[in-house]
This record gives C-alpha cells, structure tokens and sequence, in this order.
C-alpha cells in the first residue's frame, strides 16, 4: 500500500563501525540505494533515551523502524503498541507476540550455522589444540556463536582447549588485544575474534584467527582463516516487502539469519584457500549442505561458554 | 614578564540585567559554537536554535521528556551539593546510584510481598542505605587514614559497575531474560506510577521535587545544615567549636549517597522496571556540574537539572530533525555548560581589564 | 603454568610495560597540572582528543610523529581552555574538568562522523611498530620485556625523566612547584601566578595528548567511540598514588599495568569458575589499597584546587 | 648611617597622592610618603587604617586608583610585583609568602633566574644564601624545608628573599606580631645594620615599644588617611596611640581582689602530640584571678590550651572541674561546664570566615535550647544575639548578615569574645588574646579579662608578651618544654628571672631553650 520508497529509521546503541550494527547499516544503504527505502539511523543511543528516540521517529512519520531493543524490550513494545501503523522490526532475544503487538518483529544473529563452520576449519588449523576467545560481555548473541564456533572446533579436533575472557567493554580494542595476547601467552595458537583488536595480536604474534560477523580478511591476510558473516538482507528485505504489501505483521525474522535463507555465510578462503586441506574444505561444504537442506542443524546454545 | 591584564572584582549589587542577561549570552554562545559545527555537515546552522527549543520544550511529549530526564539529575545533582557543601568531594554519584538500584531490585522484585504503600518507602529506604553504603566506605577511609575522596569515590565507581556486572550475570540474572545480564523486573506494588497517562514522566519525579524541598530545609534551618556548612568552610573551627567534624562527615556521606541511591530507585522502580549495566549513562558525573551550576542551592538544583536536561534533550532532537550526527547532542550541552558556569560567575563579579 | 610461574614470563613484564605507557605520559601530565595547583578532570575528555587528533593526521596522510605532534597541539588547546576557566576565571575545577571531558570527547566523535559519514568498519592506519634495542634486546627476559618496545613506550620512559628535571632543576619547574604549593609566594617573587599556571595546565594536557595517541598510534590503529575507557580516571589516581612525583608515579603506573597484564593472565588459569568481573576489578581494588597504604605519606600541593585571585584573601 | 643625618639623605622612594578604594570604602585616601636612603619609618594606624593596602600598592599587589609611586626619582609602573622587585623593593607580607613543602633556598631564589632557563645555577645561589646570612646574622639552612622551620625562622627567609635581591627599600608589614621577645630583638639588631648600610626600611607594626626603638621616624594612618608624620626621638607610646586612635588610651589596671576557691585542676596531666608534649604538668586556677603562662612557643602551649579547650585527651593525670573528674572531655562538654575558650588563631580556629556573624556566634551553643528546638535552629535568635554582641562588644560591621572575613582582626577577637563571654563563664582561657591586635583593641580586650576576673572567674592568659603578662596576671608560671615551673605570685617576679626560666633555668633538663 506504501507508495515510493518506505521512510526507514534506525536506532543503534552502539556507533554503526560496531561489527553487529554495521551489518544492519549496510543492508539498509543498500535498499536506500536500490530506492527501497528512505534511510535515516542514530547512533550510541542509551536506553535510558532509546524510548524517547522511538517515539520522535514515530511522531516524524517513519514507517518501518529498525533497532535493538535488548536492554528495552518493555519500552519498545510500548511504543509499538502506540502506532499500531507502523512497522517495527526489532533486534531481541524473545519471541514476538502477535496479540499484544501485531506490528512488533524481532530478529537476531542466528548465525551459529556459519560459526561451527569456522570452528571445523579452526579445529583443523590449530596446531596445539589451545584456542583463545575474546568477547565483550557475554551476552546470548556472543555466547551463541561462541558456542557453535567451539562445537566446530571440537568435530574436528575432539581434545582442543578453549581460553575464554570478556573484557567488560564492546570498545577497547587495545584491551581486547591486550587479552588476546596473554592468551597466545598462555598457550593459544588460534583466537576467536569477537572483537576488535584480536587480530591484531594473532597478526603480531604470527597465529591464526577466526573471524565473526565481518570479514576482515582484507586487513590481515595472513591471519584471519575464516570468517563467519551475517547477512542482514534477507531480514531487511523481508521486512520491506511485507511493509511494501501491507502484510507485516508480529513475525519471527530470526530465520532469515538461518544459513538456509542466505543470512549468514562463510567468507570466502580467500588467501586461505590453499592452506587449507583439502578434506577439511570437503568436510564444510558437505556440513553446509547438510545444513542448507534442513538435515544437520547446529545446536544454539546461549549459556556462557567457560574455558576448558 | 608581562602581568595578567584581567581582574574581577565582586558585585556589590546585581541587577536584574546582569542576572538574567549573562545566562542568556551564554545560552547563545554556546548555540552559536554548535551552529558552527553544524554548517559543517551541510545542515542549515539557523535553524539549530528554533530546533532544539522545540524540541525540549515544544510539545507536551518533549516537555515530559526533559523532565523524565531531569529527574536522576535532581537526585545526583542534590547528591553532589550535599556532599560538596561539606567539601567532600563525592564524585562517586554513579556507583551509588547503581547500589540504589541494585537494593531496589534485590527487594523489589517479589522478596517482599509487601502493598505499595509500604513497599514503596520501604524501597527508598533500602535504596538510600545502599548508597548511603557506598559513600560511607571512602568517608572512612577519609576520616581515618586521610586518603583523598576524589580518588576513591572515582575508582569506587569502576569497581561498583563491575560488582554490578557481577551480580547481573550472577544471582541477580533474570531467569527469564535469555541470558541477558539484566535483573528481574520489579513488582507491580514497588512501581511508581507514571504522572501522565501514556507518557514516562513517573513519580520519581515528584519524590525528587520533594527531595530537593527537604534538603533545602536542613540546609538552611537544620542544625545538621548548618554543621556540614561550617566543617565545609573550616573544619578546624568547627572542631574548635565543638562540633564532631568526623561525624558530621559521615552524616553527610550518609545523606549524600542517600540521595544518589534514590536516584537508582527512581530510574529503576519510575521508568526502567529492571536493572541493566546501562541505567545510567553518566547521570552520577552529570549531577556534579548540576550541582555546582545550581551553586549548591538545592532549589537551584531542579532548575539546574531541567536546564541540563532541556539542553540534551532538545540537542538530541534536533540531531534528528536537522540530519546531523547525534553527538553534536553532547556538544551542546558541553558547550552551553561551559559557558553557563561562566555566566553564573559572571553575575557575581565584573571583569575588570586595564 | 600457575599464577606464580607467570610472574616471571617475560611477555607480562612486556605487556605491563605496554598497558603502562599511555598511563606514563598522561599521569605525568595531570601531575604537572596537580603540581601547579589545578586539577584537571578533562583528562579522559583530552585523552579521546589526543587519540583522535592523532590518528586523524596520520590517517590523512601525516607521519606517526606528526600524529604526535598533532595529539600534543591538540591536548594542549583542551588544556588552554581549561586553564582559562579555572586560573583567570577561577571557576569550579570539577565541574570545568568534566564539562572539558564532555566536550572534547564528543566533540572528537562529532568530528569523527563528519569526516567518516558512510563506514561500516574503522579505517586503520599504519601504527608504529616495536623497535628492538640492539644488543640489550638480545638480553634474556628483561631484553624482551623492556627493549621490544614501540618508540612511543621508550619516550614514555624518556618524559619521566624529562618531567623530573623540569620540575626539579629548572626555574620554571620551580614556578610550577611554588604556585601549586602557596600562589602569594610566587606573585611576591614578581612571577605572574595566571601566565605560570596557564602554561602548566597547556603543558601537562599536551601530555595527555600524547597519552591518548599511544592508544591509536601505538597499541591499536584505529579510532574507537569510548576507547579511553576511564583510562583518564585511573591515571588522577595514579598522581595521588605517586605522591605528586614523576618517579613513583612512573612506579605506580607500572604496577597498575602489571596488575592488569597479569589478571589478563589469571582470567585465562581460573577456566571461568571465577567470574570475569573480579579480574577487571583487581586493578581497582589494588590502586585502592595501595592508597591507604600510601595515605599516611602523601604530601599534596597544599593549593591544589584552591583559586587564587590576586588581591583577595 | 645616624639618627641625626637621616634627615639629609637623599630620598630613594616618593609615594604621591595615593588613593585606593575598594566598593565605597577608602582604604587609603591621598596618601604621600616619602623615605630615605638609611631610613627606618615605622608605619603606624589601627587595624583597617589602610597600612597594608599602603604597602600592597607600593609592591604591585594592588593598583591605586590615583596617585605615583617613584623610586630614585623614576616612576614605578603600577601593579606589578616583578616591577618592584626590579626596582629595588623588598617586601616582608603581614601573612608569610612561603611555599613550605619547599626548601629554603627554593623559596628564595624563585623568580631570580630567568623562567625558560633550562637549569637553574642552585650551588652558587645556595653559597650566596649562606654568604648573606653570615653577614646579616640571619642563620638559616638553606636546605631545610620551610615547614619545618619556626616562625622566627621563616622570617630570616623572607628577609634573606629581599636581600638576595639586592633590596634598597625594605617592607615589613608586622613581623614582629608572631616572634617571640628574643627574636624580636634579633630582629632589631639585623634591622639597624640595614640601615647602616644604606637601606631604607618601612616597619608595620603594633607594639609601640618597638616602633620607638627601632624607628627614626613615624607616619600614621588613620582611616585611611595619612594625619601625622614626625620623628621618633622625644616621643611617648602614649604620644603615638594617641596620634593613631585620636583619643588618650589608659591601660587598665587589675583592682587587688583575695582569690577564691580552685575550680579547676590538673594533676600529673601527660599528653604529647605531634613535636609537643606536656609532662607531669599540674596546676590549679582559682577563681577571681589571673594565671600568666609565660614561654617561649613551642614549650607546650597549644598543647595546654587544647587541653583545657577539650581538643585534647591526657595521656595520664586527671583534670578536675568544679570538684568533678573530667573522663573524656570533648569541646562541647567544656563549653557547657561554662569555658570560655579563646583560640591562638583567630582565623583559623576562631571563627568560620565564609559564615555570617550570626552563624559565627552559635557555633558553640548552636544546640542548646536557646537557639534550636528538635534539631532545628532558630535563627532569628542567633540573629538577636548576634546583635546583642555588636552592641555590647562594640563589634565593627555591615551588621548580623556580613561575612565574618571581612571584619577586621580586632573586631574578630570582639566577637569571639562576645561569644565566649555570653554565659558568664567561670574559666576563661585566653591563648595569645591580643596577637596582631592595635592599641585601642588590646585594651578592650584587656578589660574584658580583667571583667571576668572581676565576676569571679579564673583566667589563664597564655601569652608571649611579657609587658601583657605581667600587667594582667595575679600569678606567673613558666612552661618550659612541656613542663611547667612552679606558681610564683606577680608581685615576687623580675623580668630578669623570668627570662632565664623561659631559657629553662630550673627545669630538670635544664639547658637552652628551643624555639620550636
Ligand atoms: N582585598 C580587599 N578587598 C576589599 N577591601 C579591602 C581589601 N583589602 C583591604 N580592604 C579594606 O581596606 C581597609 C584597610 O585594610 P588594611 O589591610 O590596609 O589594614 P591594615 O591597616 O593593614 O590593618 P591591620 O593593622 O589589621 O593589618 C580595610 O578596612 C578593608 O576594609
Ligand atoms: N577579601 C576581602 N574583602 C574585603 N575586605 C577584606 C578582604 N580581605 C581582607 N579584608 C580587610 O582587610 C583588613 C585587614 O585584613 P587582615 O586579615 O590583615 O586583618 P587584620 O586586621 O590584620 O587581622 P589580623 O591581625 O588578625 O591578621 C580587614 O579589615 C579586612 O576587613
Ligand atoms: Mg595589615
Ligand atoms: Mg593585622
């Protein structure tokens, strides 16, 4: 029913170089730059603020509104229910809840397909078995993949150890580098990179890493092996066309996350591609199809994970 | 070398001029920095001021919101005149005011079963002793091994964010919450209600107006008010006069943390529900420069916390009207702070060049 | 490997040294401006600044010591308002420190999205890399902790020195002394106590400049919204901690950066039995600690925070 | 260079037509002054005549609003310290202008040396200090840390800042208000060789003995203005107070009155803090008379008065008030037993000097239910009896709602004694009552004590002024080193014996007297 392109708006917590947010913020430049949609996002809003942000977008005639509501949910299900016309599709841990708030979608980063295929290539990398994880705090959407990564690890590498730290902060990369670097101390010889400033150490060091959400391969050639990305197109998209047909409703977008509906990946090898062996590279593709077709499904598991 | 051509000299009367002129050059000033910055990102730098009144102040929503904000600021910002008045340099606002909130949802999310009537004040209490706590502990170590508060009250805070990080994925962890580090909500009977129909302006707000009545009374008639005042100036003196300075300054911690706590009871119970790591984004460092903007006046509190609240608020807004980056918010109310405390002195004394 | 075996690993010595550095430059420089009389709770404020300026004019193209230089210049003109405010117009320092903390670090990530509207990952930079010493970093473990370093670290360790023979050997570090100590002794030599304790505070900020560029120059490459991360606030306790003296304050920041390369370490040993939060505490915990056990000999600038108008008593 | 061809010299500094305001007051109201060269004038005037402000305008503190200032015939720019000291002016400031964590000689030569100098020459500087202390007789160390200097001390470095510079005009704004007898006459004597050499020499002070001793000539000040200007030789003290206050002061005398029973009593007290301490001290004051402690300070004063104030706790011993043993006492049980307690420092002990009047005159009392009612205050009694003392004190200012720092020494001491006095106290402890005091002032306070003595109370007048000692006491005990000598009635006591039990002739450690 909307006519032209759908004015979006998007509130983020974080500033949008946050790894999580900068995948939302991408996807929506590029429907803005298909003309799908207006675009207009803040950034490292509180939550104390988050609800006040919510609702000037609504007063301002957006239409779709984008966001977290993870430290907020009450609020922003509250506002929801204020503009019953307009879409919200929300990042949070819970389901949706199609009586209270019909136009209430959530999503999140289910992209624990791709992290357990990181973790079968990082089992096979690792040469002492000794693997290193930083985080910022652990929160579902850490523990989650962090926990996909280490059960990867272990399909190919059953006795590997894992150094579990969180450095209390989404930004310090020299403290997250600094944690990475007592972890090689401590024997690591392949970090999970959860934050920036891992790869660095691994990079100084002269180990591996395994990245998380984005790709950043580009920047360390010789370091980062793999990749698990999140896609948020599919979610976005998804959400624009229902917006678009008037359809949208209290839907649980988290699938379009799902490796099956294109939400999540694993970066291409890249510099990797001839380090790795041959019968790990066959062992992905075989899981990834296993997943793909709905046979093999990756456990999500949202607990801390805890070294071993 | 050469000498410093700038003197001033205090006013022997201030007229009503100065008193309401200076503000509002400084108002401008800091309007005008922000313009500057705004032309830079290609919006149009004359629409910044009408912009920002509007939205602080423009609509019943925004005028709210100002005053949702301004209320943890009247709390902390009574905190730090408190204290400051004694010159106990509390800079800890922020980890007594998570301890308030932690007591909050300790005792509120359902261990007492308790009717609102008493719950209520039974939660401000615990509220106000957890910060009272949290005060106390550098006070002591003030009083008894001489080790400065600045210090102590500000690494305190690291440690109570942490503790409270701590707790958030511990014991306090709401089973229900998906593994995220936030509490438990509080029950319906230890909620304040809100003050308008559908808009977050709670109670919290009245208690603090309330608040801030009470502590101008002890200030100025209280004989406890007038202890803190006297060991403030010279604590020698006082001891002098017989007036127990050690006790008075736990008092004065007492009172002081009390405060800053109430302002976690408030954000919890009035606005948030639960608690996170996030409750508050500075509001304990914040209520410093309200308090020292409002003179330590508790009265000149409110205003002050309004005036800071009105600033961000209004700044944020207009970030997004005008399609500039949101941190141009904070600019703001940086600059206008700034210039502000400048002007409050100003009224006081006159430059003098020669 | 257990907690006492750590201790003596070359890599945490390297790594304490390494968290300490940009803690050296801006503990020396709050301690110039807590010398002088006026405390400076802009630090974390400048700091950001520093770290953004920095890294901005080497990301444009600039070299790594022109990124100093721009982190110094641009410290220091935080400072120089600051000062303004404080000396000649003798505000509050409290509210003026945090006002200068507000401003000059939301002024830098303003600036940041001005310049970088459309990033979905930080720009990097090339940063500065370890210089070995020749032959002393060939020296068994204090060779790799101490001799590995950036350039940055070892003039963190050359500032202390400089610091100390400005403040102790110079005519003007004896201005800098006095005018924090008692303001009427320095007007009564025919020294101007504004002029002296402006140029302190520019002085000690272009410090903390510095400190911050170590944090984008030197122990990462790029910019981060919130990367001081109370970095500022630790080093105001780190003064105390030091007595007002660059040497124990030079000890002091190596042993907070000991405590934190080594609960970096810990937290690895105690396989996550023991909450995560404890570790990051530990270093707080300690500063504190080791203020009472200090308290007793701390000699504070006796006119720290104390306005001084000139002709009023 | 004589008293008598002092006249002749040239004149080395001319202040003309000197006016200084601040607000409506007049400070100084068209003053000129001028000396020469070996001249010593002794500046004279009440407390708030303006002398200070005269001296703080002459080394730059301050900026006249009319007037010149010229030094050997050139003009010296106004306000600027650095300008003066080039010229040649030496100022020793009434509150001392020392950084006291530093060492002495860090004091001295700050400002000397270019500021952008990259070392500073600190061993020639240090041979020159020592050099200067020889000839002048001001032995100080110059590595000492001035903190751990005495008073007396302090003034040789203040004195040796000036001449390390070369002084030729010499500033001294009431040095001797904080010296004790003999540091004063040292002082003296370094004065006259001064002067002998050729430098000229401008002395502040209240004690008119000494101004007739030391001075060659007098200008005073009286509201601000300059009203008389004469030579010393042929004057009286009473000459000079009478020129000051504009009317005859007649000291007042202590009627002979039969003592009366002990009301309190201190026996076998020990008690140490910090550098000072009290041994085996016991004494007795009886009501209706005056007890003079006499000492060199530093013997164990303070520690005596904060005793008897409640400030401090014996080690050992016990203290008796009106036939009750005192277990713990507290400055609030003191005052309540009916302790009037007057504090050695007035500013700093005394009085809130960023409160009002009225706060000031509760402070004691402020819980008593005169003034508060469940933990209230009643401020419009506090503002009644603030009122009261302004009457009967005769206290100087705005009124009730004034600042307490803006009032004068002398108007402080008033008020503190209008505090203390209000209850009819049966003990009055007056530590140093009349320090930096003027004429008139002092004798007020001096009738106030003799009043006391008069209703029955028993007093305890430490002081350092032996001419105020012994016109007041009707008993004189010496403290030496924390003991005390035994009880010797005014009229059995010689000036001479008493300086040599202050030297601590007598004592059981005998010896020399420190100045501590
Ligand atoms: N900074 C100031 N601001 C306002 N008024 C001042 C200031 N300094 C001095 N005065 C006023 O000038 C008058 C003269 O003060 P001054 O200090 O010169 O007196 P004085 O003669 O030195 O007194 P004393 O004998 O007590 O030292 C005072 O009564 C006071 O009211
Ligand atoms: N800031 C000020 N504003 C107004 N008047 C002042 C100020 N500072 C000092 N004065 C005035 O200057 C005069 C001298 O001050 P000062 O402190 O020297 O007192 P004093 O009479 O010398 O007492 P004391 O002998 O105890 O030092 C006082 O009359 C006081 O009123
Ligand atoms: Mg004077
Ligand atoms: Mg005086």
């Amino acid at each position: 029913r909307a006519a032209g392109p759908i004015k979006t708006a998007a509130i983020y917590t974080v500033p949008v170089e946050q790894q999580w947010v900068s995948r939302i913020h991408k996807a929506a430049t590029i429907a803005k730059d298909r003309g799908d949609i207006e675009y207009v996002f803040s950034e490292k809003v509180s939550n104390t603020d988050y609800e006040r942000v919510m609702r000037e977008y609504c007063e301002a005639g957006h239409q779709l509104i984008v966001g977290e509501a993870f430290a907020v949910e009450d609020a922003a299900r509250a506002v929801a229910k204020d503009y019953p016309d307009r879409a919200f599709l929300i990042g949070s841990s819970f389901k949706p809840d199609a009586a209270a708030n019909p136009n209430f979608a959530v999503f999140d980063n289910y992209i624990q397909d791709a992290s357990y295929l990181t973790g079968i290539i990082a089992g096979a990398l690792t040469k002492s078995g000794s693997i290193g994880l930083v985080g910022g705090y652990p929160i579902p959407e850490v523990n989650r993949l962090m926990n996909a990564f280490m059960a990867g690890v272990k399909e190919s590498r059953a006795d590997a150890k894992f150094q579990v730290a969180f450095i209390g902060s989404w930004f310090d990369p020299p403290k997250a580098k600094e944690t990475a670097l007592a972890q090689i101390d401590a024997g690591a010889d392949l970090l999970y990179a959860e934050r920036f400033g891992v790869s660095d150490a691994a990079k100084e060091k002269g180990i591996l890493a395994v990245g998380n959400v984005i790709d950043t391969q580009a920047d360390y050639p010789e370091t980062v092996a793999a990749s698990a990305l999140w896609h948020f197109e599919p979610t976005l998209d998804a959400a624009i066309a229902a917006v678009k047909a008037g359809s949208f409703k209290a839907d649980d977008y988290g699938q379009y996350s799902f490796m099956k509906a294109g939400g999540c990946s694993i970066a291409p090898y890249g510099t990797f591609d001839a380090k790795i062996p041959a019968d790990v590279k066959a062992k992905v593709a075989e899981k990834e199809a296993a997943i793909k077709a709905g046979t093999f499904t990756v456990a999500i598991d949202d607990n801390e994970p805890k070294s071993s | 070398m050469v000498g410093n051509p700038m003197r001033l000299e205090p006013r022997e009367q201030r007229s009503l001029a100065v008193i309401l002129g200076y503000p509002l050059v400084a108002l401008a000033v800091a309007a005008a920095f922000c313009a500057i910055l705004v032309m830079f990102s290609g919006a149009n730098p004359l629409s910044v001021f009408g912009l920002m009144v509007k939205g602080a102040l423009g609509t019943q929503f925004a005028f709210l919101e100002t005053l949702t904000r301004a209320t943890p600021l009247i709390f902390t910002g009574l905190a730090a005149a408190v204290a400051f008045r004694a010159k106990l340099w509390n800079i800890g606002g922020e980890a007594q005011l998570y301890a308030g909130a932690v007591m909050t949802v300790v005792f509120g999310t359902g261990l007492l079963p308790l009717p609102w009537p008493v719950l209520i004040p039974v939660l401000m209490v615990a509220a106000m002793l957890g910060g009272a706590i949290m005060l106390s502990i550098p006070t002591f170590l003030k009083t008894r091994f001489g080790v400065d508060e600045v210090v102590t009250t500000l690494l305190i805070n690291f440690i109570a964010i942490l503790f409270v990080s701590m707790l958030l994925e511990g014991v306090l962890k709401d089973p229900m919450g998906l593994g995220w580090p936030q509490s438990k909500k509080v029950i319906a009977d230890a909620q304040l209600g809100k003050l308008v129909q559908g808009k977050r302006l709670h109670f919290g707000f009245v208690i603090a107006l309330l608040a801030a009545l009470a502590i101008w009374v002890i200030d100025r008639r209280s004989a406890l008010g007038y202890e803190m005042r006297a060991v403030g100036h010279n604590p020698k003196a006082a001891a002098f006069a017989g007036i127990p300075v050690n006790r008075v300054l736990a008092k004065t911690a007492l009172l002081s943390g009390g405060l800053a706590g109430l302002a976690g009871y408030s954000e919890v119970a009035g606005l948030k529900g639960n608690l996170t790591l996030d409750l508050s984004p500075g509001f304990g460092y914040t209520g410093i420069v309200v308090a020292m903007l409002a003179m330590l006046h508790p009265l000149g509190v409110v205003a002050a916390a309004i005036f800071v609240a009105a600033v961000f608020v209004g700044a944020d807004a207009m970030s997004r009207t005008a399609g500039v980056p949101s941190y141009i918010a904070h600019v703001m109310v940086a600059a206008s702070l700034l210039c502000m405390v400048t002007a409050v002195m100003l009224t006081r004394y006159r430059l003098r060049w020669r | 490997m257990d907690a006492v075996e750590i201790l003596f690993t070359a890599s945490l010595w390297a790594a304490a040294i390494r968290i300490a550095s940009p803690l050296i430059f801006a503990t020396l420089g709050e301690l110039i401006c807590e010398r002088a009389g006026v405390l400076n709770l802009g630090i974390e404020g400048i700091m950001t600044v520093g770290a953004f300026s920095g890294w901005l004019t080497v990301y444009m193209g600039g070299s790594l010591w022109l990124g100093i230089l721009a982190a110094a210049v641009a410290g220091s003109a935080f400072g120089l308002l600051h000062a303004l405010l404080v000396v000649p117009l003798g505000l509050s320092q409290h509210v003026t420190g945090i006002g200068i903390t507000l401003l000059a670090s939301s002024l830098s990530y303003y600036v940041y999205r001005l310049v970088f509207p459309e990033v979905t990952s930080p720009p990097k930079i090339e940063p500065f890399q370890p210089w070995n010493v020749p032959v002393l970093s060939d020296i068994p473990v204090i060779g790799e902790a101490l001799f590995r370093q950036t350039p940055l670290t070892y003039l963190a360790f050359a500032a202390v020195l400089l610091v100390s023979w400005f403040l102790y050997r110079t005519p003007m570090g004896l201005a800098v002394r006095t005018v924090g100590e008692n303001p009427s002794a320095v007007e009564a030599q025919g020294i101007d106590v504004t002029w002296v304790r402006i140029a302190a505070v520019m002085a000690g900020s272009a410090l903390m400049g510095i400190g911050g560029s170590f944090l984008t120059l030197s122990a990462f490459n790029s910019f981060f919204f919130d990367m001081v991360n109370g970095r500022g606030w630790i080093c105001i306790a780190l003064v105390v901690f030091g007595s007002w003296r660059p040497g124990k304050a030079l000890l002091g920041a190596l042993l907070f950066g000991l405590f934190d390369a080594y609960q970096l370490r810990l937290q690895q040993l105690a396989g996550g039995y023991v909450p995560y939060q404890v570790f990051l505490m530990l270093p707080f915990v300690l500063s504190i600690i080791a203020l009472i056990v200090m308290s007793r000999r701390a000699a504070y600038p006796r006119a720290l925070m104390v306005p001084y108008r000139k002709g009023e008593r | 260079m004589s008293r008598e061809n002092a006249g002749e010299a040239e004149i080395v500094l001319r202040l003309a037509g000197i006016t200084k305001r601040f607000g409506p007051l007049v400070a100084n109201d068209n003053v000129s002054l001028t000396l020469r060269r070996g001249e010593i004038v002794g500046l004279l005037g009440e407390n708030g005549a303006g002398k200070t402000t005269l001296m703080n305008i002459l080394f730059g503190h301050y900026v006249a609003d009319e007037g010149s200032i010229e030094v050997d015939g050139t003009p010296l720019p106004a306000g600027s310290p650095g300008a003066a000291l080039a010229a040649g002016i030496g100022m020793v400031h009434q509150h001392f202008t020392l950084a006291d964590n530093l060492t002495v000689l860090d004091n001295i030569i700050l400002g000397t040396e270019p500021l952008l100098r990259l070392s500073s020459r600190r061993n020639a500087a240090k041979a020159r200090v020592r050099e200067l202390a020889e000839a002048f007789g001001l032995a100080v160390d110059p590595d000492a840390t001035v903190s751990a200097l005495s008073v007396g001390e302090r003034q040789r470095v203040e004195i040796l800042k000036a001449l390390y510079r070369e002084a030729r005009v010499l500033i001294l704004d009431e040095p001797t208000a904080v010296l004790t007898p003999q540091e004063s006459t040292s002082l003296f004597e370094t004065l006259k060789k001064f002067a002998d050499r050729g430098l000229s020499i401008i002395f502040i002070s209240h004690k008119l003995g000494e101004v007739l001793a030391a001075c060659h000539r007098v200008a005073v000040l009286r509201g601000g203005k300059l009203v008389a200007e004469r030579p010393v030789a042929g004057a009286t003290r009473a000459d000079l107070a009478e020129l000051m206050v504009g009317r005859t002061i007649a000291p007042p005398k202590a009627e002979p009155q039969p003592a009366g029973p002990a009301i309190l009593e201190l026996s076998g007290i020990a008690a140490r803090r910090g550098a000072q301490k009290l041994e085996s001290l016991s004494l007795a004051l009886h009501g209706g008379e005056v007890l003079g402690i006499a000492g060199v300070s530093g013997n164990g004063q303070s520690l005596l008065a904060d005793l008897i104030s409640g400030l401090v706790t014996p080690a050992t011993g016990t203290m008796t008030l009106k036939g009750k043993v005192l277990a713990s006492p507290s400055p609030r049980q003191m005052v309540a037993q009916g302790v009037a307690r007057i504090p050695e420092d007035r500013h700093a002990e005394g009085l809130v000097g960023d409160m009002s009047v009225s706060e000031n005159v509760v402070s004691e009392a402020y819980l008593t239910p005169a003034f508060s009612h469940h933990g209230f205050i009643d401020w419009k009694k506090a503002r009644e009896f603030a009122l009261k003392i302004i009457k009967d004190y005769d206290v100087k200012c705005p009124g009730p709602e004034a600042r307490v720092r803006l009032l004068s020494g002398g108007n402080m001491q008033k008020l503190i004694l209008g505090r203390v006095m209000a209850n009819d106290p049966v003990i009055v402890l007056a530590n140093q009552p009349t320090r930096g005091l003027d004429v008139g002032a002092v004798t007020y306070v001096h009738e106030q004590l003799l009043a006391a003595r008069k209703r029955g109370a028993a007093v305890l007048l430490i002081s350092e002024d032996l001419d105020e000692l012994l016109s007041l006491s009707d008993k004189v005990a010496v403290i030496y080193r924390g003991q005390l000598s035994p009880v010797i009635r005014r009229a059995d006591v010689t000036i001479a014996d008493l300086g040599l039990r202050m030297a601590g002739q007598g004592f059981e450690h005998g010896g020399e007297s420190h100045a501590a």
